[in-house]
């Protein structure tokens, strides 16, 4: 079966997100309010093969440890959808 | 295919069908609109640039190639050309500046040269907008983005602001290389039975015709226009750069051309016309990003990163091997013949059967030229408002304005020194670069003075190319020979194609008396918004070469205890100068009339003032005056300088005016004699000695050296 | 000695590195693709030069560190044998656990080009035994992730254990530490090393300081002849 | 009240995505197979105070056409959640 998936990558808690405070920076600078606790992170979205949904997480998260998410600074989270076969 | 949405008049449609004996079929009638449009045809410009000096004893290579090539010596070319990416930099910044330089750098590849050094000529509008800061802002990241990620250092640069480019920046990129003798590339060398192959990324629907996108003004509508932005992949164009020079030092390719306007398009015809030969291209061959793309989206699309390689039939495994090596995609896509005709294949039908010479030989045009009505206007100056009552102030102003200040917040974002081969980079006058393994050096200066230019078109481009040789003369070098980007408004005016016109001549009569031969260049009209046009703008990069580079005379390098000496005339003129636009607020009044007798007799003391190593510093007289000079090269010399003119020259002249051939020299106290014999003939004026803390001109200021540097690094005092 | 530089896709700094290290330590060369799985002639120095690998998609030197060459320069590191990474080559090393910590971007956000100063705080390594402690070199940076980053609790532990080589620093004082950091590198870190000394990764270039008449300085020379006066006295030439 | 929000930024169809591209060649040299249409975008998290959901995307996309999407080549998708007040 084919899943749609997509992976969340953020920076951990604790780690400089300079890009975060950037553009919460310039936010504000353009006149927006309220805003707090900005962060910036990457999603990898990708069509993938896999018998269960169940096994398309476990590639992904493979993947994850693989190449995607350097865990000492970031985290990450997944979310597949069947799309047919 | 409606004629007109592909741009062609009417009579070019008539003339078409008289060319062909019939009606061209759409996708014909496409592939001639976007090969005769402005920014592929130069139709306007052809019959002008054809008057500048194209010989020279260094030249290897004139205008008609990819890029032109000097002789550096020692089996050695050097490649060099500037190309404008205005239109798509004043709609997408970023990406628009990117491919810029990664455009430009193809060119280079294409003569066979390893791209070895960028500068870029940037333009932008009133500094104190917050346009124009989101707009530098994008241009400078794009620039750097690419040029750092594929490896070529930006080793100087121009950045002008003016509130005419407020709507409409300009972005002129100039990339240069070295090349073998011996491995030099050419897009004239394609024979009957030659694979045309296609390297590099896919063809995508980006950029699809953004050629004569380029060859219209900028309209409300160019928010609709975006999707014709291309992207840029440095990872791509990097790998490009290898697997190019690995064929070529392999002997693989007997032809290229790099993938610019009009993509598949003009690559392909000017290879078949300039070589003398047809071809046959097969669309379905085309490696695509997208599916259902249209064959005139295809052969138009402005995809980055891809290179067209003509191939002998018997070296095709070897390329697609070394392909294959560096992650790049390669495809076969058609035929050299000796038909004369280029023809395009789908499936096995034939559905354009074109001449090659219809899509070479493109028609000219003739506009109307006029003297602007208001030319009186702009060379009168009225002296009452420019009397400078505080020195030091308007100093210290001109030194820390945008135009005056340190450009560093710009190029630190620029590697200015991967390659290992940058002697000097941004910040200083003259860039220098080594030539690979000899002791020679290659020297590059980038000129415009877009408000000269405004106020007396001739004599600003005149006074524009001369600044750029006498940086050359000053440092020692010979001059190899220049490239040009002309920014200029739509020739349709009367009066904008007069400035088009005079400035031209104004370049072309100069470059011809001071012997610089004139070896490749770019034109970009129609940089005009509802809000108004741009200045003319004609930028100029020229390059020198230095046969020992420890004859390199530097600026910034005056030592304590030296003499400093001004050549050339006292007085320049206030006229555009920047004293006076920061006083007036807009240009006005004509720069120095240009005297090239002159010119040449500086020329020959200045080149002999560095080959006899009698000075330890120079710099020649350009934007500010003396004065602006002085306080730079006290500055980068980290040296205080003290001053005493007697002269009756009014302040303001004395210290601000601009132009002619002009210099100011720091020269060792036993070498003062050498130095004033070698001047003798030309006015040279001894003015003060370098020392202390202090820049100090007697009877005018005296400022500490660190105000001046703050001023001049920080932009405020 | 014998040397190797990797070369990876979008490596640019390769040839540079090579240029200087047989200029000043006149030791032979080899160019190695990243698509190799071994070494053809064993080297005493690897060394991953800097540049964009992989255009610096997804995070600097990420998909360089799952490189097949790697494997090698790993064995080549447990042997003891030196590996040293340059700017690029540095977030490799991390990226592959071969040094601890990450390179994040910039607290400007842009890239930066300059000379830079840095000092050196440790001489108990392969690399900086010929150099003073405390002495400050000239380096030039090119980069736009070099902010050096560890969690606290193993921040200190590099910091205790003196692995620390060299910190930003300021030419005239000769102070250093995290106000020097031109990146916002955590307490001014500019370059680190492994637990036993033979493997070194730092931002700046000292390729760029080698070559005497370019622009960027001549410190680099006292660099690479430290390293080679190490391998000397060891009896490796 | 004060929401969490999450605009996801991805490159638009038919855009070069020269990140997916060099991830995708990677994941497949490490063994990874069945992948397909690997894309990398961006994601911008935030808290916001907003008097409505409404509102609260409201304000996302304003923030999204004045910095956070480059609408020539990107596409974004905004979800908030309320988080209390
Ligand atoms: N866009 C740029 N890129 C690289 N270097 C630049 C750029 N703009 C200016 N520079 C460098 O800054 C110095 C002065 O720049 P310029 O704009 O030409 O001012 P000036 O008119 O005072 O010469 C030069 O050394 C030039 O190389
Ligand atoms: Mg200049």
């Amino acid at each position: 079966m084919i899943f749609q998936a997509e992976v969340l990558i953020t920076p951990r808690e604790g780690v400089l997100d300079t890009q975060g405070k950037a553009v919460e920076k310039t936010l504000t600078h353009l006149g927006y309010k309220g805003i707090d606790e900005v962060r910036v992170g990457k999603i990898v979205k990708m069509k993938l093969e896999a018998d269960t949904e169940h096994e398309a997480v476990k590639i992904l998260e493979s993947m994850c440890s693989d190449l995607l998410c350097n865990d000492l600074i970031e985290t990450f989270s997944i979310s597949v959808k069947e799309t047919g076969r | 295919m409606d004629y007109k949405s592909a741009g062609l008049s009417d009579s070019e449609y008539k003339r078409i069908n008289e060319l062909l004996e019939r009606e061209p079929n759409p996708l014909e009638t496409q592939l001639i609109g976007v090969m005769w449009s402005e920014h592929c045809s130069y139709k306007s410009t052809k019959r002008l640039l054809k008057t500048y000096p194209s010989k020279g004893k260094y030249v290897l290579q004139g205008q008609g190639e990819n890029a032109g090539v000097v002789d550096m010596g020692e089996g050695w070319g050097f490649a060099f050309k500037v190309e404008s990416h205005n239109h798509p930099s004043a709609v997408a910044p970023f990406q628009g500046a990117a491919t810029g330089v990664g455009g430009i750098i193809r060119d280079i590849i294409a003569m066979g040269a390893r791209p070895s050094v960028s500068m870029d000529g940037l333009f932008f509008g009133d500094p104190s907008l917050k346009k124009t800061e989101t707009l530098s802002k994008g241009i400078v990241e794009g620039i750097g983005a690419y040029g750092n990620a594929v490896g070529v250092p930006i080793a100087g640069g121009k950045t002008f602001y003016s509130p005419c480019y407020t709507d409409n920046p300009l972005v002129n990129a100039f990339s240069a290389g070295f090349v073998r003798l011996d491995k030099m590339a050419s897009s004239q060398t394609a024979k009957k039975g030659d694979l045309a192959v296609l390297l590099g990324s896919k063809t995508g629907r980006d950029g699809i015709a953004g050629a004569s996108f380029a060859s219209r003004e900028l309209d409300e509508d160019s928010k609709a226009s975006k999707p014709q932005i291309q992207i840029g992949d440095p990872f791509e164009e990097k790998l490009l750069i290898e697997c190019c020079m690995d064929l070529l030092e392999k002997g693989l390719i007997a032809s290229m051309q790099d993938m610019g306007a009009a993509g598949i398009l003009s690559s392909s015809s000017e290879i078949a016309h300039k070589s003398g030969c047809g071809i046959d291209i097969s669309v379905e061959k085309i490696p695509l990003r997208e599916k259902g793309m249209a064959p005139w989206e295809i052969f138009l699309s402005e995809s980055q990163e891809r290179m067209l390689l003509i191939v002998e039939e018997d070296k095709l495994d070897p390329v697609f091997a070394l392909a294959a090596h560096y992650g790049l995609d390669c495809a076969v896509v058609g035929m050299m013949t000796d038909s004369n005709r280029y023809r395009v294949y789908e499936n096995g039908e034939l559905i354009a059967d074109l001449p090659t010479s219809i899509l070479g030989d493109t028609p000219e045009v003739i506009w109307p030229s006029a003297e602007p009505a208001n030319i009186k206007e702009r060379i009168a100056i009225d002296p009452s408002n420019l009397k400078s009552i505080d020195p030091e102030n308007d100093l210290l102003s001109l030194i820390s304005c945008p135009n005056g200040r340190s450009k560093h917040g710009i190029w630190e974002q620029y590697d200015s020194m991967v390659q290992l081969h940058t002697i000097e980079g941004p910040g200083s006058p003259v860039a220098v670069v080594e030539v690979p393994d000899t002791e020679r050096a290659c020297l590059l200066t980038m000129e415009a003075e877009p408000n000269k230019c405004w106020t007396d078109p001739y004599m600003g481009a005149s006074e524009t190319m001369a600044l750029s040789l006498r940086g050359l003369w000053i440092s020692g070098a010979e001059i190899l020979g220049m490239t040009n980007c002309l920014n200029f408004a739509s020739p349709e005016a009367p009066e904008k194609f007069y400035e088009l016109e005079q400035s031209i001549k104004g370049l072309a009569d100069t470059c011809r008396s001071l012997d610089c031969p004139v070896v490749s260049g770019n034109v970009s009209l129609y940089n005009e918004t509802a809000s108004g046009q741009i200045y003319p703008t004609p930028l100029v990069v020229t390059a020198g070469l230095l046969k020992d580079r420890r004859k390199h005379l530097a600026s910034g390098n005056a030592g304590t205890g030296d003499t400093l000496y001004i050549v050339g005339n006292l007085c320049g003129s206030l006229g555009a100068s920047r004293y006076q636009v920061m006083k007036n607020g807009k240009p006005a009044g004509k720069t120095v009339r240009p005297d090239h007798d002159k010119e040449k007799l500086f020329r020959e003391r200045a080149m002999k003032t560095a080959a006899d190593g009698v000075a330890s510093s120079g710099r020649a007289v350009a934007g500010g005056g003396i004065a602006v000079a002085l306080a730079n090269e006290a500055i980068a010399s980290d040296r205080g300088i003290n001053i005493e003119i007697n002269s009756s020259i009014a302040a303001e002249e004395l210290l601000f005016s601009e132009g002619g051939a002009r210099a100011i020299y720091a020269v060792p106290k036993e070498k003062a004699d050498s130095f004033e014999k070698i001047w003798e003939g030309f006015p040279c004026t001894e003015i003060g000695t370098v020392g202390g803390d202090k820049f100090e001109w007697k009877d005018m200021l005296s400022v500490d050296l660190s105000k001046l540097k703050k001023a001049f690094l920080e932009g405020c005092f | 000695m014998k040397t190797a530089v990797v070369v990876f896709p979008g490596s640019n700094c390769d040839r540079d590195v090579q240029r200087a290290v047989s200029e000043s330590m006149k030791t032979a060369v080899d160019m190695v693709w990243h698509e190799e799985e071994n070494f053809s002639r064993q080297p005493d120095l690897v060394i991953l030069p800097g540049g964009f690998s992989y255009g610096d998609y997804l995070r600097s030197g990420a998909m360089a560190a799952r490189s097949p060459i790697i494997k090698a320069v790993k064995e080549h590191a447990a042997r003891g044998g030196l590996v040293l990474g340059i700017c690029n080559g540095f977030q490799i090393l991390t990226e592959t656990k071969m040094l601890p910590g990450a390179l994040l971007s910039n607290t400007s956000l842009t890239f930066i080009c300059s000379r830079c100063y840095v000092r050196v705080e440790q001489t108990d390594n392969k690399f900086t035994s010929g150099l003073k402690k405390g002495e400050v070199l000239q380096f030039p940076i090119a980069h736009h992730e070099g902010l050096f980053f560890l969690p606290d609790n193993e921040l200190k532990k590099i910091e205790d254990a003196g692995r620390v080589v060299f910190r930003y620093a300021d030419q005239a004082t000769g102070k250093a530490g995290a106000e020097y950091a031109p990146n916002g590198a955590l307490n001014g870190i500019a370059g680190i090393c492994s637990e036993k000394g033979n493997i070194l990764g730092l931002m700046p270039h000292p390729e760029r300081a080698t070559i005497p008449h370019l622009n960027g300085g001549t410190d680099g020379i006292r660099f690479w002849d430290s390293i080679a006066n190490a391998f000397a006295e060891r009896g490796v030439c």
